[in-house]
């Protein structure tokens, strides 16, 4: 049976630390280049900072993490893609990006809401000898292509080697886990296979206090937030009330 | 035949027409774009397979548990250990970019003295004949270590002293320590079973104490719920990231905690939520919210919350004797839930600061902060893994990096219980290091080497039949056949937890309401980073996101 | 007669005209130092990559797509002029059919030069045709231009082929006489392509539907920016040409193609001009009051980011759209050649006005609740790589003006001293 | 994409786009192809000849494409439409039989009437045996004055009407005679001897048709007259004599009384070049 993985982030329990950004880019050999800026670096993780618009002791103040969301349906990167370097993985609804044939155009940055899409500005590099800390599942990505999350691939092909090793078809979800998932001091982000219905994601996908960031776009993005509070459901519609005095993070 | 400059025109028309029909074209741009794909100055990991190593993390006192994975005898990444009893998986961010560290260009690799390079057997020279001479102060930022016995021992033999300098947590404890007799060292909050929890700017939920003790507790019993089981009360000057995710944020004036607190006392007791135990405070509730810029209503109705769910506890950024006397008050010191004794032997050391001057050498162990700070004309032996620059030591001695050296990881700043492990060298060290332990043993033949003691106190832990080992599974001492299984199992990664104390062992007497002390902003722990340098992946945080404010350490 | 040594006179065709080589090389100089720099900094781009550019990962596309939109837009007077000449059999174009492939082949090969330099892998360009996703109307543009970029050159070829030197090749000549037999199939191929690419170039945005201030409805599988650009395109291609033909009649100070010519030209122009605007109305209508709320966004909150406010939507609808119409066809205005050149210059800059507000503001507007408006300033390497493009323009039309045969030779009559 | 390429699965989307992109890929290359093809047969069936000199003849300046008629005087003006040639021009007949107004006047060049003129100022003479012989006309005489060299086309060749008979360098410029008439050469002469070539003609000179294209009579002396006015335009420039004077006589050598003329166009103009 396919699989549909997706995760679910509880806003009210991300303390905004971080920890995820760095696991994220240490696990996908991210380069650090001292010349990269918040519009030129290449976070796939990326905690935004919102709030509630208020000032004073009203104020509340909220993380966000941005990841690439996995639409589900017509999904606007792999539409707009001239030469099929994006695809949505059959078996595992991700949403895979392919260094090795993506030409640059950028089209799937300019086609992506989420801005979860990160261009390779510069060529890759590290101090002398870094270069052996990294991680050996994970290709470099050259210069002049784009790339973003893909749910740490690398670690399910590993899961399921594995798994073949001992014969098995199925994957042993404990084996499967992204990176930031495993991060977070918090257990902020919870991540499952949302085609199950009895995974325990896929029923918090159902709780009232789930939401979809720009949902009535219809992508059917796989990244679900949850929050208690409404101000921060509230970011589920496109331009909120107070979006003009939101922090950007 | 005579060949005219029409035949070449039409010569080369035809050549350039003919030669789309051969392979050449094609096959050429087949192999460009194959080259793009594999430009030989963008580095590839070799696929090699990957291990897992289980250890701690010695880079500050917190001694988180790692998971790393390694290849080909390099770490390439670093996890949470998620059967760690105390972090519970959890790291600091720039702890999951450690693994980084030992690459950084700021790496000290070789001995250097006063700006130019030396060599140990010059250092060696130097140190024998300043501790001819006179007295040597040594400063230690991880007391506890064997490796801490080790230089303590030194200074001892030697009548010298040893020093050492201890994180806000630990400074927190002070008052307490001071009024009871009981060293700061071995107190605890028991945070654990907490319901309450006044943060007088302590970053909480920012790097207060070891990763993850709180923050994991304070996401299972308190995150989002309007009532949760565990009330983080966040009194702040501004809407830190604490006070954004806590229950309640307090707004106060900034630096009038002290008054805050003595504030929330004369509420405790003028509305008799309290037994009037201990001083009473210099100041009324009015003129509290006169300092503070609360409302008297406001703190009393504080006031009523704390007690409204107990055990409270008040937690101090730093060394602060009133909010200590709030919590006497509260009667949260030596009970469930409060400031606890967690060991019976441990010992104070003095902080270093003033006798440093009246010495003839420091010798400043790799684990105190770079930009400690001494004023003295004595020589300075500055033992680091990084040189984080403009430094005012005679000597910086290069020391073994993140994994590269064998120690032990006592119990981390202010938990309720004890803990002990191993943190084994993992990675072979880099160049020529030695760790100040190493370095005095040899020059002071007659020294119990740190492995010995490491070894030593395992058969303690062994003997003492007290406390549990928390490996893959939690095995308790008692069941273990032999100390050397024991301590084989702390090889492997796994931690000794202690007992829980039972509450009381801690009497405060206390004279007056103490004074307020002045005291700077609190530290989180982008800023309480121990090593000078930062892993090149911290700029995600610093700069390729406006996530967080930089502190002035060293990036690539 | 020249009575300098250096003379190209052999080269230029019998009968016709032109200035001193001296004068000639002295206009040519300050293009080609200005191609000089634009092609020091297409290297910069190329060896370094894009990180020359001020383009990021929120503004992933900047000025040199806006242009290329631009440019392709202008040059559609190339197809639409065979189309009319050729199909339509419409002979009274004739006389500007040649400029308008000389113009065409410029625009299209700078475009395609520039998009070369715009990508991060050039050297990958050709994997869309190895494996292009139909659904991508990248894709389509892709293939159309190089495709079209090839229609025209073997449309300009048989221009070539007649250069006074050239045809003393027998085979050359009679080459040229039968590839010009067979340019109205490559007419109608190069139509075909054209209104496939200009469409899809509109596509490109339209179909964004995570970008709801470009996304639109539409026909099947094109949004309606695929036929609002087909019809902008080839109602300003006609007007840029009659802007060209009068610079090069004011720089060459001869008149080259009856004043007839320019009305008929305006005519076209106007009345295109007049249907696009309607239907643009019409779509700006669905999609402020169905498209865009659909998708959650309330559309005049795309307006209240200065510069980017309402006037400039009326600026793209009225004053850029109908009043350039107006002037182009009412024949009482188009009678006066100032009022007509006006016209077409308004129209000219409407076209690029709309395509500038697809491309940038599209991506300054913020999508999530906690974007901020962004803006951006083009790197002078991307300014100058596109200036190097107006200079080769500039000299490739020069060139072929000189030694090339682009106007009937009846109607170039003399007019002032030069 | 492409079948045989890993993850390749017909769409609709595929047949459509590919078979539209393909059908537009192979007319663009037919287009192409079938152009050179029949370039290659015009070649094969020696019409490139005549379309080269069409080409070359629709290049020529309005004025120098007079018809022959109007050059005698017959018509006022008339553009020929035919590139000079009158054997196949239905109108040639209507206007012959009109009366020519122009009389001969001095031009102080020499052009015997047993002859028959080509615009390329080349002469062909009928002989009794059936052949003719060609040669330069007064004009260019005058104006190359003794060629440096000269190259000659060799027995039995073929030489095509309009295309080049044989090539005269001077002044390290070269010249294309332009043949007045197709056939095959059977004797080469030079420019000492006052004739080029003598040729067997293809066509039967008995029919009066045979030699109809090329200028005689009176059509001769308009014809030179206005070379005469074109050479003076072209060669009339600061420090140069008075070169020929209305109605005066031609200086011989000109092109070596005037090097500084710009002799590529005069040599063009004059001989049909290109």
């Amino acid at each position: 049976m396919n699989a549909r993985y997706g995760m679910v982030i509880d806003l009210d329990r991300c303390t905004g630390c971080g920890s995820c950004m760095i696991a994220c880019a240490a696990e996908n050999n991210v380069p650090a280049l001292p010349q990269a800026t918040a519009r030129t670096g290449i976070t796939p993780v990326l905690v935004r900072k919102v709030s509630n618009g208020a000032e004073g002791s009203v104020r509340r103040e909220a993380f966000i993490p941005i990841m690439c969301m996995h639409c589900e349906h017509d999904t606007p990167c792999v539409k707009v893609c001239p030469q099929q370097a994006v695809e949505v993985d059959k078996a595992t609804g991700i949403v895979m990006q392919m260094p090795q044939r993506c030409l640059g155009c950028r089209y799937c940055m300019t086609a992506c809401p989420y801005h979860a899409r990160y261009f390779n500005w510069w060529d890759p590099a590290w101090p002398t000898g870094m270069e052996k800390s990294l991680n050996p599942g994970v290709a470099v990505r050259m210069r002049g292509v784009v790339e973003k999350c893909n749910l740490c691939h690398a670690r399910l092909h590993a899961a399921k080697e594995k798994a073949a090793a001992l014969g098995k078809h199925e994957i042993d979800a404990a084996e499967y886990v992204p990176a930031c998932v495993e991060a977070c001091p918090t257990n902020a982000i919870h991540f499952g296979n949302l085609a199950d219905p009895n995974d325990p994601v896929s029923i918090e996908s159902r709780s009232p206090e789930a939401f979809r960031l720009l949902a009535k776009l219809g992508t059917e993005p796989k990244l679900y937030y949850r929050s208690k509070e409404s101000w921060v459901r509230a970011l589920a519609e496109p331009i909120s009330a107070h979006s003009s005095e939101v922090q950007h993070g | 035949m005579k060949v005219t400059r029409r035949d070449l025109l039409v010569w080369s028309a035809g050549a350039a027409a003919g030669l789309i029909v051969t392979p050449v074209p094609w096959k050429l741009l087949d192999d460009t774009s194959i080259w793009s794909q594999n430009w030989p100055w963008i580095p590839q990991p070799a696929r090699v397979p990957v291990e897992m190593k289980q250890s701690s993390c010695t880079l500050c006192p917190n001694g988180c548990g790692l998971r790393v994975r390694m290849a080909a005898g390099w770490p390439v990444g670093v996890a949470g250990l998620s059967t760690h009893p105390v972090t519970r998986g959890a790291l600091c961010p720039l702890g999951f970019a450690a693994h980084q560290l030992n690459w950084h260009p700021q790496r000290l690799r070789t001995v250097r003295h006063r700006g130019s390079n030396s060599s140990w057997s010059e250092a060696q020279r130097a140190f024998a004949k300043a501790r001819a001479e006179g007295p040597i102060v040594i400063i230690d930022g991880y007391p506890g270590r064997a490796a801490s016995s080790v230089l303590e021992t030194f200074a001892q033999k030697q009548n010298g002293s040893y020093r050492v300098v201890e994180g806000p947590e630990t400074r927190a404890l002070k008052p307490y320590a001071s009024w009871s007799g009981v060293p700061a060292s071995a107190l605890g909050y028991d945070l654990e079973n907490a319901e309450t929890v006044i943060s007088f700017g302590a970053p909480m939920l920012d790097g207060w104490g070891a990763p993850g003790r709180f923050t994991r507790l304070w996401a299972e019993r308190a995150a989002g719920r309007s009532d949760p089981q565990l009330r983080l009360i966040q009194i702040d000057s501004t809407l830190s990231r604490t006070a954004a995710r806590s229950w309640q944020w307090i707004s106060i004036r900034q630096g009038s905690e002290s008054t805050l607190a003595a504030g929330l006392a004369a509420a405790l007791l003028e509305q008799k939520l309290v037994p009037a135990r201990g001083p009473i405070p210099a100041v009324s509730v009015d003129e509290a919210a006169m300092q503070t810029g609360m409302t008297a209503d406001a703190i009393r109705e504080l006031a009523r919350t704390i007690v409204g769910r107990t055990p409270a506890v008040a937690i101090a950024a730093d060394d602060n004797p009133s909010i200590a006397a709030l919590n006497l008050l509260l009667g949260a010191v030596g009970t469930l839930g409060g400031i606890v004794r967690r060991s019976k032997d441990a010992v104070d050391h003095i902080a270093a600061g003033d006798a440093i001057s009246s010495a003839r050498a420091v010798l400043i162990d790799a684990s105190v902060p770079w930009d400690f700070i001494h004023q003295t004309d004595a020589e300075v032996f500055r033992f680091a893994a990084w040189d984080g620059g403009s430094t005012k030591a005679d000597w910086l001695l290069p020391v073994p990096g993140f994994l590269e050296e064998l120690t032990d990881v006592p119990t981390a700043p202010a938990l309720a219980v004890e803990t002990y492990a191993v943190a084994p060298s993992l990675v072979k060290p880099a160049s020529e290091v030695q760790s100040a332990a190493q370095f005095l043993a040899t020059v002071e033949p007659s020294l119990i080497p740190a492995e010995k003691i490491i070894h030593t106190r395992c058969y303690n832990i062994f003997r003492a039949l007290k406390g549990n080992v928390h490996g893959d599974e939690i095995t308790p001492v008692a069941k273990f056949a032999s100390a050397q299984k024991l301590e084989a199992q702390l090889w492997k990664g796994a931690v000794w937890v202690g007992e829980a104390s039972p509450p009381g062992g801690i009497r405060c007497e206390l004279k007056g309401w103490p004074a307020a002390p002045v005291l700077g902003a609190a530290e989180n722990w982008s800023a309480l980073w121990p090593a000078p340098v930062l892993p090149p992946l911290a700029s995600k945080l610093y700069n390729e996101s406006s996530l967080r404010e930089a502190p002035d350490r060293r990036t690539v | 007669m020249a009575s300098s040594v250096l003379t190209d006179s052999r080269w230029i065709a019998r009968g016709a005209e032109r200035t001193s080589l001296s004068r000639f090389l002295l206009w040519l100089a300050p293009w080609a130092a200005l191609l000089a720099v634009g092609v020091y900094a297409a290297g910069l781009c190329l060896y370094h990559g894009l990180n020359q550019t001020n383009m990021d990962n929120r503004f992933a596309f900047g000025l040199w797509i806006f242009l290329d939109l631009g440019i392709i837009a202008l040059g559609a007077g190339a197809f639409f002029t065979g189309f009319l000449v050729y199909i339509l059999k419409r002979a009274e174009l004739k006389p500007i059919l040649n400029t308008a492939v000389v113009v065409g082949f410029i625009c299209y090969s700078g475009a395609v030069a520039i998009l070369m330099i715009d990508v991060g892998q050039p050297l990958r360009a050709w994997f869309t045709f190895w494996h292009p996703n139909t659904h991508s109307m990248l894709t389509e543009v892709t293939f159309c231009i190089s495709c079209y970029l090839l229609v025209l050159s073997l449309e300009y070829i048989p221009i070539l082929l007649r250069n006074r030197q050239l045809r003393k090749l027998p085979s050359f000549l009679v080459f040229e006489h039968q590839l010009h037999k067979l340019v109205p199939v490559l007419a109608g191929v190069g139509t075909l392509l054209s209104f496939f690419h200009q469409g899809s170039l509109g596509g490109l945005y339209g179909v964004l539907r995570g970008r709801p201030f470009a996304f639109r409805n539409g026909i099947f599988i094109w949004p309606s920016t695929f036929f609002l650009f087909i019809l902008s395109a080839i109602a300003t291609g006609p007007s840029f040409l009659m802007l060209i033909v009068a610079t090069v009649e004011k720089v060459t100070g001869r008149k080259l193609v009856p004043q007839e010519l320019y009305r008929r030209l305006g005519f076209i122009s106007g009345l295109l001009l007049a249907i696009y605007v309607a239907a643009k109305s019409v779509d700006t209508l669905i999609w402020l009051n169905i498209t865009s709320p659909s998708e959650g966004f309330a559309p005049w909150q795309f307006y209240i980011h200065k510069p980017f406010g309402t006037p400039i939507l009326f600026a793209e609808i009225v004053v850029f759209g109908l009043l350039p119409a107006f002037l182009l066809s009412y024949r009482r205005m188009a009678a006066h050649r100032g009022w007509l050149l006006c016209g077409a210059a308004m129209a000219c800059m409407g076209v690029l006005l709309n395509r500038f507000v697809l491309t940038v503001q599209t991506l300054a507007v913020p999508t999530l609740p906690f974007d901020e408006f962004l803006s951006y300033i083009p790197s002078w390497q991307e300014v100058a790589s596109f200036a190097g493009v107006i200079a080769y323009g500039v000299i490739l039309y020069s060139l072929s003006y000189r030694y090339l045969t682009l106007f009937p030779k009846g109607d170039e009559t003399h007019v002032s001293g030069n | 994409m492409f079948p045989g390429i890993d993850g390749f699965h017909w769409t609709i989307g595929h047949i459509v786009f590919l078979s539209l992109f393909f059908a537009v890929v192979a007319t663009i290359f037919m287009t192409v192809i079938s152009a050179v093809w029949r370039t290659n047969r015009d070649f094969q069936t020696h019409r490139a000849a005549a379309l080269c000199w069409k080409s070359d003849f629709a290049d020529l300046p309005e004025k120098d494409r007079r018809c022959r008629h109007e050059l005698a005087g017959r018509v006022i003006r008339r553009t020929c439409d035919n590139a000079f040639d009158c054997r196949h021009c239905e109108k040639y007949s209507q206007f012959a039989v009109l009366p020519a107004t122009r009389r001969a006047q001095s031009s102080g060049l020499h052009y015997p009437d047993d002859r028959f003129y080509h615009r390329g100022h080349t002469w062909v003479k009928p002989e009794e045996d059936g052949t003719v012989t060609m040669g330069l006309d007064e004009l260019a005489t005058h104006l190359i004055g003794d060629p440096d060299s000269w190259v000659m086309p060799t027995v039995n060749d073929e030489i095509e009407l309009n295309q080049t008979a044989w090539r005269i360098q001077k002044n390290g410029k070269e010249i294309q005679m332009r043949s007045p008439l197709e056939g095959t050469v059977v004797a080469v002469g030079s420019p000492r001897e006052g004739w080029y070539l003598k040729i067997r003609p293809r066509l039967d000179l008995r029919d009066p048709a045979s030699l109809r294209h090329l200028l005689r009579g009176p059509e001769v002396n308009g014809w030179i007259a206005r070379e005469l006015e074109r050479l003076q335009m072209q060669l009339r420039a600061p420090n140069t004599p008075p070169a020929l004077a209305d109605g005066g006589t031609m200086l011989p050598h000109l092109m070596d009384v005037i090097p500084e003329a710009d002799w590529e166009i005069v040599l063009a103009d004059t001989f049909l070049g290109t």
